[in-house]
């Protein structure tokens, strides 16, 4: 049974229908890479899917409503006025997560020790992204539909980034995610053009 | 029970078409209504012994103020039917009714205060009844203002049918404030349940206007909401069908 | 639980970093306030009528001026979507949003009420209903507001419709509240405008964090 | 030149585009008018005394609430950046962006002042004092309130600050502008203050902008 | 003679010194690309060239002041409420260009006709992104400074920002952008990595 499957979906933005009878099964251990051309519809589909914008017509279901999933959009999510660590601590409780675990999820991140008390504010865009996907490590979530995830990051960045995705992958995660780049190295994905 | 007129009136097209036939009785019935109600109560009816002839303003004073309550209530009740059921037909009615009774409330407004000059020597006094009639009317600025404000009609329409719902606490203070407050404004005597307090003669222009400019507001709101339905709907197949049977440009888009 | 616990630790977190920001609400009520008496003829004895008028809407006017913050930075930097995406029960949320936009403005105020209220003239007895009133008013004050900064969180430039929005819903409370201190001068019962207070703080409480958080979920689309 | 038009058009254009934004500091005056009113007891007789007061202090916050936006959203969408880069003449352009805001907001508050005057009990007579007392005062508050607005821009919470600080700047202009009225009303002078009230208008028309632009430039860092 | 030179320029953040006596020459018909990990300073040396941001030692400067560089940062300069259309309006009023190549620019980076009259909040991030870029355009400037001009672009717009830029190089003008991808097909780079 997929972990994430979409059916009959329909999607309007405005007055334009933007996809329509779509249908979208993701598995466990997939990573699923979304393309297209710039407007075409996939961060609209991926919002769609994360349950922040209703769809027109069909419905995406999630197979363990419970465990939820990670969204990670064109915005952070971060505060710029709190730190990093401050950020993560939110976060931590939001989800009843233990707060142990920030150290460790921003070390993962590499972000440097002195950028992580300092606020949001003041990290290079780069900076911000890692404290973003940082989110994603605090807490396991079956589903990640990560929305341009590389934007920003820099070779290391990308490395890494791999490597997190691998990990999930092989704990039966799934990965639903949108990149104009080719993925980093590793990373074998199934692609969807839309 | 049987539900099934209820699922055809709510869908878009039935209503429009239901509409389309509705309205212009209802505006013919207002318009024969409300000649008769100003010509008796304009021209027959004899002037007052006290206001003289200021007493007049009443065949449009006490519709327009009793409509601008009325009107604020359906608003509501369609927000919450929009709500809870998600029924498009119900977004139409709320956005077309409020400007109708934001006009309505100006109305009895603009004539309380004429009324006022001659009766309490000011066009305007601070006065509960007086005071949450204007909240009213910035009530119903106030859901035009947020509607106008989004760009999504349908997310537009649930947040005023929100602002609405919670506005309705204003519609019993407006009403009751003659009772709880003591008022310069008179209590309800003609719109209250019973025996009226006023002469018959005066009294039967008064409610066939009343009348008159119930059926008037269903005329506007029905045609406003049915402007409604086909600017959202105007992608869809029977709007352009409805374009097409009435021979204007097919291309609505 | 857990969850209501952090948001609440960061909206003091975050008063607490921009650093003098819990002193603005106050120093604007008390600015307000000083700037009507200038505007006013000195040492004017009629003042005292109309000094609970002008302390309910200074207060007023005091906690609007943070509500538009209260949802649009969330919004802004994302995590307004985050927060729906996580299942938090939203409507807590709020209500915990509500609750530390009162402590770190509404409190503040309630407290400065009493020493204003002398300077405009107030007769010390005619304190006690201010000050209640205010208690009571205030919290109305953060969760109407709240609600409507919810309303109008996603929108182009929501900010110039909050007040206007948020202002009709208020009437009612400042009726009660200025008329109750009102009714403490003219020597009537000064409870009974109290007790219409806390009817409409507890429906307040009650009714509108279920509301704004259906506001806020409609506001993403 | 090409270039004030062309800031002008943009804040017109924009103000056309959130359809019902002009209206709202307006009708946030009206409604502040009411609300004060409704503090206070029906019918007093004494609230022509406090009109100018009320007035005044309904023109200042109204002017207020939209300040904030004044160059915040520039800041946000990185326009502001941009026009430093394009090397405009940042004060003209400051100065331009002050004047619509007059336009849009302060200029529909003197038309309204009449007939708010009047529904507070102010006389007829009276009347001339008031419109051209705000007539003067409501740029000064558009200019001062856009210099603090450009002091304020890159802080995180500024909104908080602006207030604050505008308040205490504009305090002159409602004492000479609310001043004046209550002249009229006493059957003194009305015309003093209303000199002041010029002078001040030509200080800030004059000095101002200069010093917003510089704060503009250096709000970058 | 350099289009843009900077001279032991030394750039500080909070108390930390980004670069130390920094040399640049940027000369006409030359693309930089300017590398480096997140948090380099990249972003900051870009602002502080086009005059935004202070240098704490040194300077840097403009061959021809009069004509003015032009500089495209993160935030793409786009009144979100305006249309694309309204916001390259404006900016040819401030310039005191003509607007009439305005339509000209936006076919350039390829927005749909029909986005280009919509508010540039409803655009995708992309589109957005394309938009910024028009208004490079809409007016000549010898040096353009470029932080990350392809977030978010597609393949097509990568593309199209090579013909851009490469044209212009060709008129004379001198390009220095950072990017953490590698530049699109044709266009050669001297990179500087930091
Ligand atoms: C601006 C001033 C005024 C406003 C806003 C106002 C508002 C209202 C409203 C809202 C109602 C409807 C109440 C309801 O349906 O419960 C009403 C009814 C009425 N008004 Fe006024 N009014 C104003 C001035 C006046 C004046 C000056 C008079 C005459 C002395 C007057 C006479 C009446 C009468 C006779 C009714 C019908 C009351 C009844 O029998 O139910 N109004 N007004
Ligand atoms: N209100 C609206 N009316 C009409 N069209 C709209 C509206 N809002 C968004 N759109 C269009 O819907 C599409 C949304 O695209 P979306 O952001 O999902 O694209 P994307 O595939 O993520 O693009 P990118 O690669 O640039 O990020 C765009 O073409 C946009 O112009
Ligand atoms: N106030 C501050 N105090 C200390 N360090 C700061 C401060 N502000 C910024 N910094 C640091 O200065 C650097 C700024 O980097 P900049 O944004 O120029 O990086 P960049 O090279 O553009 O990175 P990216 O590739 O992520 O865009 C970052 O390391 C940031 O953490
Ligand atoms: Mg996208
Ligand atoms: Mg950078």
């Amino acid at each position: 049974m997929p972990l994430l499957s979409a059916d009959q979906l329909t999607i309007q933005r405005g007055d334009r229908a933007l996809l329509r009878d779509f249908d979208l099964r993701l598995a466990a251990g997939e990573l699923l890479h979304l393309r297209g051309a710039n407007g075409i519809g996939k961060t609209s589909l991926l919002e769609t899917l994360a349950g922040l914008r209703r769809p027109a017509a069909g419905q995406c279901r999630l197979a363990d409503e419970a465990a939820g999933l990670h969204w990670l959009g064109h915005r952070n999510g971060l505060n710029l006025q709190l730190s990093a660590i401050d950020n993560l601590r939110f976060w931590c409780g939001i989800n009843g997560a233990s707060p142990a675990g920030i150290d460790a999820a921003l070390a993962g991140v590499e972000l440097p020790a002195r950028a992580r008390r300092r606020a949001c504010r003041s990290l290079s865009a780069g900076q911000k992204r890692r404290s973003a996907l940082a989110r994603l490590l605090l807490q396991p979530r079956p589903v990640w539909l990560l929305d341009e995830p590389l934007d920003g990051l820099d070779a290391g960045g990308l490395a890494l980034f791999a490597a997190l995705t691998q990990a999930h992958l092989a704990q039966g995660g799934a990965v639903l995610m949108t990149s104009h780049q080719t993925l980093p190295a590793p990373l074998a994905a199934r692609e969807l053009i839309l | 029970m049987n539900w099934t007129w209820f699922h055809r009136l709510g869908s878009p097209p039935s209503f429009y078409r239901f509409a389309g036939r509705l309205a212009p009785w209802l505006g013919g019935l207002g318009l024969l209504l409300l000649a008769y109600g100003w010509y008796a109560g304009l021209v027959l009816a004899p002037p007052d012994y006290q206001q003289k002839d200021a007493f007049r303003i009443i065949y449009v004073h006490v519709p327009a103020a009793a409509v601008s309550l009325s009107l604020y209530v359906l608003m509501a009740l369609a927000g919450a039917v929009a709500l809870i059921w998600r029924m498009k037909l119900a977004e139409a009615v709320m956005v077309a009714t409020a400007p109708v009774g934001a006009s309505f409330t100006a109305l009895a407004l603009v004539t309380g205060m004429l009324w006022g000059k001659p009766m309490w020597g000011a066009y305007w006094v601070w006065d509960a009844r007086l005071t949450a009639e204007l909240v009213l009317l910035f009530l119903y600025c106030g859901v035009i203002g947020l509607n106008a404000a989004f760009d999504d009609a349908r997310a537009g329409a649930r947040a005023c049918a929100l602002l609405a719902i919670v506005g309705l606490v204003n519609v019993p203070i407006v009403h009751f404030s003659v009772e709880w407050w003591n008022s310069l404004h008179q209590g309800s005597t003609i719109l209250k349940f019973g025996k009226p307090a006023i002469s018959a003669d005066m009294a039967w222009p008064l409610y066939a206007g009343l009348l008159a400019t119930y059926c008037l507001c269903g005329h506007a709101i029905l045609r406003r909401a049915q402007n409604e339905l086909l600017l959202r709907e105007r992608n869809t197949r029977w709007v352009r069908e409805l374009a097409t049977e009435l021979g204007g440009g097919a291309r609505v888009s | 639980m857990k969850a209501l616990a952090a948001i609440f630790a960061r909206e003091l977190r975050l008063a607490a970093r921009a650093k003098a920001e819990w002193l603005m609400p106050p120093l604007f009520f008390v600015i307000v306030v000083t700037v009507f008496s200038f505007g006013t003829r000195p040492n004017d004895p009629q003042l005292a009528a109309f000094a609970p008028a002008v302390l309910w809407v200074g207060a007023l006017l005091a906690a609007l001026l943070s509500l538009e913050r209260l949802y649009r930075t969330d919004q802004e930097d994302g995590t307004l979507e985050q927060l729906l995406v996580s299942r938090t029960a939203l409507s807590f949320a709020v209500f915990v949003k509500g609750l530390a936009h009162w402590l770190l403005s509404g409190l503040p105020i309630v407290l400065l009420a009493a020493p204003l209220g002398l300077m405009l003239g107030l007769a010390p007895p005619h304190l006690g209903p201010l000050v209640l009133g205010l208690a009571l008013g205030t919290p109305c004050l953060s969760f109407i507001g709240g609600f409507v900064a919810a309303l109008t969180v996603g929108l182009p430039r929501g900010g110039a419709l909050l007040p206007v929005l948020v202002l009709p819903l208020i009437v009612p409370v400042v009726i009660f509240g200025a008329g109750s201190v009102r009714a403490a001068q003219q020597g009537l019962d000064a409870g009974a405008p109290l007790y219409f207070l806390a009817a409409i703080l507890t429906l307040t409480l009650t009714l509108l964090p279920w509301l704004a958080a259906a506001a806020l979920r409609n506001a993403f689309e």
